[in-house]
């Protein structure tokens, strides 16, 4: 698998590291909302299909990226710098159906 | 049906083969079942195997979408072990250890069940110490363990590099004998036989669509095969657990679902009898009857639902392996295949019942859930039955994420990549 | 000053090794730049530290991604977004930079001891790399004087072509030694003479 | 012994004599063949032993699909087992060996199998082997006892122990366009895409390029088939944009046009050259990809089909027409479709009689009597073969009328004299790259088999394009226009109207009649290695295992190391026939890679004997020429001990450890994670990442510090250095160095991107030495310049900037021994400079090295905690350091860190152990209240570090115990029965030396 890193150009997937799902928010520091901090911390959206993913090119530019790929056949749409903060190009959840 | 025996396998022999009936029946699904069963794995099956035999449940139907066995129960790497740190692992692996004991005959079906060992070896003294911890741990709840030194290990591995210029030298292992590893197809097969005698309706070709509801309570599924109702509806769909969940309307789950590769060399003659596992990476193998060496590593490391792996992982698990045992150079590697893994994110399973009225839920098996087939299965009809968990599936519940109840063999928190 | 020690001394070999009878198709060398330093933008100050870094270097290093250029006995490259490798043969880079590149443009880290510079020369220099690392070598996809971070397995690296047939690969001090004989192994097969 | 050498034609060199052994015999062949066609040269028909039946089998195939020959290669005491011999190149010195046979090859004790006939059909293990409900061989004791001789029984060649001394390398390559095959459509598609200036790699399995061009015998362009081949070739090999990989099978598609590759760069040299590795593994990121990988030829089911001499028909016009054997000299043919003629026209010229042609078929049209009239071949048409007879080569055949609409034979038996039986059941596409890619094959009704879907060139996950047979176009002059078509399409870009090549070929429909089996009395074999019968598919049926997939699994159908090339089609259709199905809704199986078997070498590559690189301390050189014995600590190497002629570890360590603390001790420290952390926000950053202050620490001042994960646990540990405003040295523990730093890293991408901070990782740029004891500062101060040491200028936790021998260094006040202590830290160009440097200074004073276990000693006394206590599942509070979260500000994890199961009364708390009977403890052991020493049980807790602690002169513990500091004072025991420890303890404070901490702060 290749992820095409905006900085370093095609790379192979050796070069990154997975860190997760993309979706999830995390609350306001001082937020002593349980629900809210469990759910960041917990629980996935894991959808089969495009998924927002952020991955780290660790072997590389170090740069976090915000992926979005699909989990069915690993097709990647879209890359971009976590650090711009990119809304994710895919649902958030199911019934966001365009 | 017959039974299955050497007598039976000489007098159909003696017709040319033509007796032998079906395994298990075909049937068409009827509208409604006391426990409809979501996935015809290894889980599914011997959950309505239980159902059926321990708590006399049997107006019960599996329902797979594709062949039976098509999930993990088919393309795993077969090892059967205990060999926990954490109580309530170690605890509810024994327990599925006991099962597969009597297995084969309980079920009149040979699942090859082999207690040829499982030696996990430290590289290390640090990590002999952590294996001693866990052997402690393992013997202080009345499982078989023990520490064996490099010469020893020699004697059992002839072929295993233990020098000590090695990159990482073997400085001893721990050893559970009772451990091994079964026929991974005939676990299927010989639950869904047994569970088919009792009665139970085992529907393949029969995807699941949607559930029916009244309220929040689940009152049955939608089907490619139709609409069917049940009092009762049982998840086991490792892999596929947010795919479900998802139709029933729960959006997230303490789980992703990951890409775990598993490879097998051509045939070869006795090479090793024991699974192993290398201490400094991610590495397990056993041999098969047939000769071949099975054998595996970590994850791919990325949410998947594809069946198909990469290449860095397929280079990592060689690497290892060749660490180990150099002479293996020159052998091929056969075939390989993906299997897809509910990671959880704790590296424990989900057993209990819920988190909708009417529905019970088993998923979050990471990479050990072969072994765990027959105490799954076991305490999930429990757990179906009696809308209570069994002692052995009580600490597995779905809250305990949120609450801190974590049961982290590892030790690497909410990364289900690193379980 | 005290001279600093090589971590690949010991098994920093001169003379001509492996295959070599019909002419070495590799050189191999240890650079010894007396100074390595990472300079950092914040985002968006990228262009004041570049003006920085042509003031203090006399460098002008050219737009776009792994952009560098290597001139005599310095050399500097982009290696990740904002971020640049500069070396100098002399020491003291990080000092001079340290009054250059202010807090409101962005960090300066000397890494003059913790990176060991490896220079590949030769015209099978492509071919070796491309046993190590997966990227790609070939001079249209990877023209002189532009840098490229990368990894093989666990030893990362920063490579900067510093010639058609010669790159400049930085990398972590600890692992040197490992690497360097790792480099000297696959460059037997098409014979290599270490300098 | 009737196969032979021909007198003329071939690719070998007869001029260059090779000489090898087979099964100890000394053989001859020529320079080109493979050890098949040298040994088949000689005569020999019998290469080697079924699976289950151990029945004696010859050469079915010429190439990668064989599944009857194969053999051993030895090198040495180094084995290769499982070669078909199809592959394998001669050369000088060759020793191949037959496997799975005993005694010998001619003569197998196992054959003996073959009575168990019906008994052992697919699936009887399971059946059987559940041995008696009571007794000592009960359930799967009896089953394990079986299992011991089925295992030795099963099983092909033997592997070696004895480590492969080869070289095995990897290369990563970028092209534009490779082209898996190099027959016609693979030769136009790479000479194509290289005219576009395309960079262009061209892979085959084969040694020679060309594919069946090598042996088809037809004339392209006006010239021999293999003059074109080698034209087309010759102008590839002048081009720069273009790498030609002989000897080089493409095994597997990967994602995003990944393909991995194996050359065989030297297994058919007797020695490699130096340097020369044997397999190289190509991982090859391509633009697009021309698959040109040609078909496969199917063989039919009938009855005795296996036995030696019954081979496929190209196969044998391969052997005839590239390396110049005939495989028989009376030679019969068994077909259902056209291009059986062409190889009985072949080997007619090549020499041998061609005795009869039997043809499922009774229609057969006029140009295919022509070509069985030139062959002088006798046709019977509507016949099929029944049975063949002979020992282990074949001696002839049996016929009989056939009538391929009802699949009913009539009519008696003929039989008929022959050598050698040349079958052809049709052709299936090599579709498995395609398969691989995630294409699903499409069934050809008209061509019997399952081709490849329209090409995917728009997929941005798999970009191929396919040519030649392999789309199921299976004449030269399709191939070589398609091929083109794909070279320029690849490319991107459209093909000019052109003249192609002509070709002259042999006339041939590429349809065969739909017949896969004849059913008459005997086995038919569809799996040849694994012994499957087309009895066992059908018994699959019967049982209900009627999936593609349970069939293949039920009766190991395709799963031999051949992957099922020749057996998947007709395995399909004789369940397709039992099911009443068309074979398309039985379904295929995908294919998985490899596509043929990998050598697990060159998987492993440049890692083969060298797993992880070593990373190493700038003081490395000094610990091992200064006695140290280094221990691995993750990829570090760390002294564990400096041990004197005749100590053993715990001598030395007491003895080290003991110094320190009575005089001074220096130990190298320059593992610990090592991060500047720089900028405007530094600061206010680090409040966010550690429980505690850091905005609050001044300049000059290093603070101890401790990190949880967003899930509340705690994380990591270590100090960090305020050496300027806007300027942290954060170190952490040695192991956590990487996690820590993808943390930081993650958080400043991902959420905090406002702020100003940026880290870098400086592990290695610093040297660090860590020395201790009463006497450490009075040693700083007779060699540290530039700087007092006093406690004014250097209290605890300062940091003071000079230099030491010339070299500049930093030095910080802190402790982890518990002595009063600094830590050095020097650029690590300096670090053995400044090191050796200390060392002279420390003579005076009995200055000595410690390693990793005094270390370790030093700090259980103090009760610090390290990676064994900081396991992933321990809390702060768990640990005693819960004075460290702040409760003025949030932090990461201090949201999580107070939930239930974090704060639950039960939990494990690091506590101190004493052993009460003055033995030894042992990491690992646990803790119990009431001993039962035969049924260990009630674990309240384990040890996590251990030592003799010189200081208390008692053996020492850290442990985990529920309820912790309730238990002080209190008496347990230690419970280890893997190593028969058991013993009393007192539970104490984990604090064991120097609580107050008096010896430190001086």
């Amino acid at each position: 698998m290749l992820i095409t890193c905006p900085y370093c150009g095609p790379r192979d997937v050796i070069e990154f590291t997975y860190q997760g799902d993309g979706n999830r928010e995390r609350p306001d520091p001082a937020s002593q909302n349980f629900e809210a901090w469990n759910a960041y911390v917990y629980d996935r959206l894991n959808p089969a299909g495009d998924h927002n993913e952020l991955w780290q090119h660790s072997g590389g530019c170090r740069a976090h990226l915000r992926v979005v790929r699909n989990t069915l056949t690993h097709e990647i749409s879209s890359v971009a710098f976590a650090r711009g903060n990119h809304a994710p190009a895919a649902r958030r959840k199911s019934e966001d159906k365009p | 049906m017959a039974e299955y025996s050497a007598l039976s396998l000489l007098a159909n022999a003696l017709k040319g083969n033509k007796d032998w009936k079906p395994a298990w029946r075909k049937p068409d699904p009827k509208a409604s079942y006391d426990v409809i069963i979501i996935g015809g794995g290894g889980h599914g099956l011997s959950t309505a195997y239980y159902l059926a035999k321990e708590h006399g449940i049997t107006n019960v139907a599996v329902l797979e979408k594709g062949w039976l066995g098509s999930g993990n129960v088919g393309r795993n790497t077969t090892a059967v072990r205990s060999n926990y740190l954490l109580p309530a692992n170690t605890r509810f692996y024994e327990h599925s250890m006991k099962l597969w004991e009597g297995l084969s005959h309980e079920l009149n079906y040979n699942v090859m069940f082999s207690q040829r060992g499982c030696l996990n070896l430290a590289h290390t003294p640090a990590q002999f110490d952590d294996y001693a911890r866990r052997g402690n741990a393992m013997r202080h709840l009345g499982v078989d363990a023990e520490l064996m030194a490099p010469a020893e290990i020699k004697r059992l591995i002839p072929a295993l590099d233990i020098s000590g210029d090695a990159r990482f030298p073997v400085v001893g292992g721990l050893m559970q004998r009772r451990a091994g590893t079964a026929r991974h197809d005939a676990v299927a097969w010989g639950y869904a036989r047994g569970a088919d005698r009792r009665g139970v309706d085992i529907i393949e070709n029969c995807e699941v669509t949607g559930f029916l509801r009244d309220g929040d309570r689940i009152t049955g599924v939608t089907t490619s095969r139709g609409d069917i109702r049940a009092k009762k509806v049982a998840v086991a769909v490792a892999g596929s657990t947010g795919r479900v969940m998802r139709m029933a309307g729960v959006e997230t789950m303490p789980i992703e679902s990951h890409v775990l590769q598993a490879f097998v060399t051509e045939s070869l003659k006795p090479f090793i009898d024991t699974v192993v596992t290398f201490g400094m990476g991610h590495f397990y193998m056993s041999q098969s009857d047939k000769g071949g060496l099975v054998y595996g590593g970590d994850i791919d490391g990325y949410n998947s639902y594809a069946q198909r792996g990469n290449l860095p992982i397929v280079d990592e698990v060689m690497s290892e392996m060749l660490a180990l045992f150099p002479g293996l150079g020159r052998v091929r590697m056969l075939r390989s295949w993906g299997g897809v893994c509910d990671m959880s994110m704790d590296g424990s399973p989900i057993i209990t019942a819920g988190p909708l009225p009417g529905m019970y839920l088993n998923c979050g098996w990471c990479y050990g859930g072969f072994k765990a087939t027959p105490a799954s299965g076991w305490t999930f009809a429990w757990t179906i039955a009696k809308d209570e968990p069994h002692e052995f599936n009580a600490p597995f519940t779905l809250d305990r994420f949120h609450r801190g109840l974590v049961i982290d063999d590892k030790g690497q928190g909410a990364n289900p990549r690193l379980h | 000053m005290v001279e600093r020690l090589s971590p690949l001394e010991p098994e920093f070999h001169v003379g001509s090794h492996g295959n070599f009878e019909h002419g070495v198709e590799i050189l191999l060398t240890e650079t010894r730049p007396g100074s390595i330093v990472q300079l950092a933008a914040w985002p968006g100050e990228e262009k004041k530290l570049i003006a920085a870094i042509r003031a203090v270097t006399g460098l002008a290093l050219p737009d776009g991604a792994g952009g560098g250029l290597s001139e005599g006995v310095k050399a500097v490259f982009g290696f990740a977004p904002g971020k640049f490798t500069v070396s100098d043969e002399a020491e003291g880079l990080a000092h001079a930079f340290a009054k250059a590149v202010t807090p409101a443009i962005g960090t300066v880290t000397d890494l003059s001891h913790g990176r060991t510079a490896i220079r590949i020369a030769g015209p099978k220099a492509e071919w070796v790399l491309a046993k190590f690392f997966a990227i790609d070598f070939a001079l249209p996809a990877f023209p002189v004087g532009a840098g490229r971070s990368t990894v093989h397995h666990d030893v990362f690296a920063q490579i900067q072509r510093t010639g058609t047939d010669q790159f400049d690969i930085y990398v972590f001090r600890s692992f040197a030694r490992s690497f360097w004989k790792a480099l000297c192994h696959a460059s037997e097969e098409v014979g290599y003479e270490v300098q | 012994m009737s196969p032979r050498r021909t007198d003329t034609g071939g690719r070998i060199d007869r001029l260059k004599t090779i000489r090898f052994t087979f099964d100890g015999v000394a053989y001859t062949g020529h320079a080109g063949d493979t050890l098949a066609s040298a040994l088949l040269a000689k005569g020999v028909t019998l290469f080697g032993r079924s699976f289950k039946y151990h029945r004696p089998r010859g050469l079915l195939t010429a190439g990668v699909e064989e599944p009857n020959a194969l053999v051993t290669v030895l090198k040495g005491e180094v084995r290769e087992p499982n070669l078909p011999a199809t592959m394998v190149e001669i050369h000088d010195g060759l020793v191949a060996v037959s496997q799975n046979r005993f005694p010998s090859l001619a003569w197998d004790v196992n054959a003996i199998n073959q009575l168990g006939g019906k008994v052992l059909s697919a699936g009887f293990y399971y059946k059987t082997f559940m041995g008696p409900v009571v007794g000592p061989l009960k359930g799967t004791r009896f089953w394990m006892f079986c299992e011991h001789f089925i295992r030795r029984a099963a099983g092909l060649g033997r592997a070696g122990s004895a480590k492969d001394p080869a070289r095995y390398e990897r290369m990563n390559a970028f092209c534009d366009v490779l082209v898996v095959g190099s027959g016609p459509a693979g030769l136009m598609a790479a000479k194509a895409a290289a005219d576009q200036g395309a960079r262009v790699i061209l892979a085959d399995l084969e040694p020679r390029f060309g594919g069946s061009a090598n042996w088809s015998g037809e004339i392209i362009d006006g010239a021999p088939a293999t003059e074109w081949t080698r034209r087309i070739v010759t102008q590839l090999e002048a081009r720069d944009n273009v790498r030609l990989l002989p000897r080089t099978t493409v095994w597997g598609y990967y994602d995003n046009n990944t393909l991995a590759a194996l050359e065989r760069v030297s297994d058919h040299k007797e020695q490699p050259a130096k340097g020369e590795p044997r397999h190289r593994y190509w991982a090859i990121r391509a633009r697009s990809v021309v698959i040109a990988a040609g078909a496969f030829e199917r063989p039919l089911v009938f009855p005795g089909n296996d036995r030696p001499g019954v081979m496929l028909a190209h196969a044998a016009e391969r052997y005839a027409n590239e390396f110049g054997v005939l495989p028989g000299e009376r030679i019969a043919l068994f077909t259902n479709n056209d291009s059986a003629y062409r190889a009985a026209v072949a080997l007619k010229k090549a020499g041998a009689a061609v005795v009869a042609i039997a043809d499922v078929r009774s229609d057969l049209s006029a140009e295919m009597r022509k070509l069985a009239a030139e062959a002088e071949a006798e046709v019977l048409a509507g016949y099929a073969v029944v049975a063949t007879e002979g020992g282990k080569a074949l001696s002839g055949i049996k016929v009989q009328r056939f009538d391929m609409v009802t699949g009913t034979l009539s009519g008696d038996a003929r039989s008929i004299h022959a050598d050698c039986l040349l079958m052809s059941g049709g052709w299936s596409p090599t579709i498995h790259l395609a398969s691989q890619a995630g294409a699903k094959a499409e069934w050809s009704a008209a061509r019997q088999a399952f081709l490849p879907p329209s090409p995917t060139l728009n997929s941005p996950v798999q970009h191929w394009i396919g040519a030649g047979a392999f789309t199921g176009s299976f004449s030269t002059a399709e191939a070589i226009a398609e091929g083109r078509a794909g070279g320029i399409a690849a490319t991107g870009g459209t093909a000019a109207p052109t003249t192609t090549p002509t070709v002259q070929a042999v006339p041939g429909n590429p349809d065969p009649a739909p017949v896969f089996e004849i059913r008459a009395k005997g086995k038919s074999f569809v799996d040849f290695q694994h012994d499957v019968t087309s009895e066992d598919v059908r018994l699959a049926h019967r049982e209900g295992f009627v999936s593609v997939e349970h069939l293949k699994r039920y009766t190991t159908l395709g799963m031999a190391t051949d992957q099922g090339k020749s057996s998947n089609v007709p395995g399909l259709s004789i369940m397709a026939e039992a099911l009443g199905k068309p074979i398309p809704e039985v379904g295929t199986t995908r294919f998985r890679p490899p596509f043929a078997p990998v050598s697990i070498g060159s998987l492993a590559a440049e890692r083969f004997g060298d797993l992880k690189p070593e990373r190493l301390t700038p003081m490395h050189d000094w610990h091992t020429t200064n006695g140290a014995t280094m221990y691995s600590a993750g990829l570090w190497y760390r002294p564990m001990i400096y041990g004197h002629a005749g100590e053993t570890v715990e001598q030395a360590y007491v003895r080290e450890a003991r110094a320190t603390r009575e005089s001074a001790g220096i130990v190298d420290v320059s593992t610990l994670g090592k991060i500047a952390v720089q900028g405007p926000d530094a600061a206010a950053f680090l409040d966010r990442v550690y429980t505690n202050m850091f905005s609050t620490l001044a300049v000059g001042k290093a603070r101890y510090g401790l990190m949880l994960r967003e899930d509340g646990f705690a994380f990591d540990d270590g100090t960090t250095w305020r050496l300027g405003e806007q300027d942290f040295l954060m170190t952490t523990t040695t192991a956590n160095a990487g996690k820590v730093m993808q943390h930081l890293e993650y958080f400043l991408d991902v959420i905090w991107p406002e702020l100003k901070v940026h880290v870098t990782s400086v592990t290695d740029e610093w040297a660090g030495a860590a020395i201790g004891g009463p006497k450490a500062r009075e040693i700083l101060a007779s060699c540290v310049t530039g700087t007092a040491v006093d406690n004014a200028t250097l209290p605890f936790m300062g940091i003071v900037h000079g230099e030491i021998a010339g070299a500049p260094v930093m030095i910080c006040r802190l402790s982890f021994s518990g002595e009063m202590a600094f830590e050095v830290y020097s650029g690590a160009g300096h670090g053995t400079h400044v090191w050796e440097a200390l060392i002279e200074a420390g003579k005076p004073f009995g200055l000595v090295t410690y390693g990793l276990e005094a270390l370790g000693t030093m700090r259980i006394e103090k009760g610090h905690v390290t990676g064994a206590e900081i396991d992933g599942r321990t809390t702060a509070r768990d640990l005693h350091l819960d004075w460290m979260l702040s409760k003025k500000k949030p932090f990461i994890g201090s949201a999580m860190m107070d939930r239930e199961g974090l704060v639950a009364s039960d939990r494990l708390e690091l506590v101190g152990l004493i052993a009460l009977d003055n033995q030894p403890l042992s990491g690992g052991a646990h803790i119990v209240e009431e001993l039962e020493e035969a049924n260990p049980h009630g674990s309240i807790g384990h040890i996590t570090a251990c030592c003799y602690s010189p200081a208390l002169g008692k053996h020492i513990a850290l442990a985990l115990v529920e309820g912790g500091k309730a238990r002080h004072g209190s008496r347990a025991h230690v419970s280890d029965p893997l190593r028969n420890r058991f013993g009393p303890v007192e539970i104490v404070s984990n604090h064991f030396y120097d609580p107050e901490g008096t010896r430190m702060h001086g």
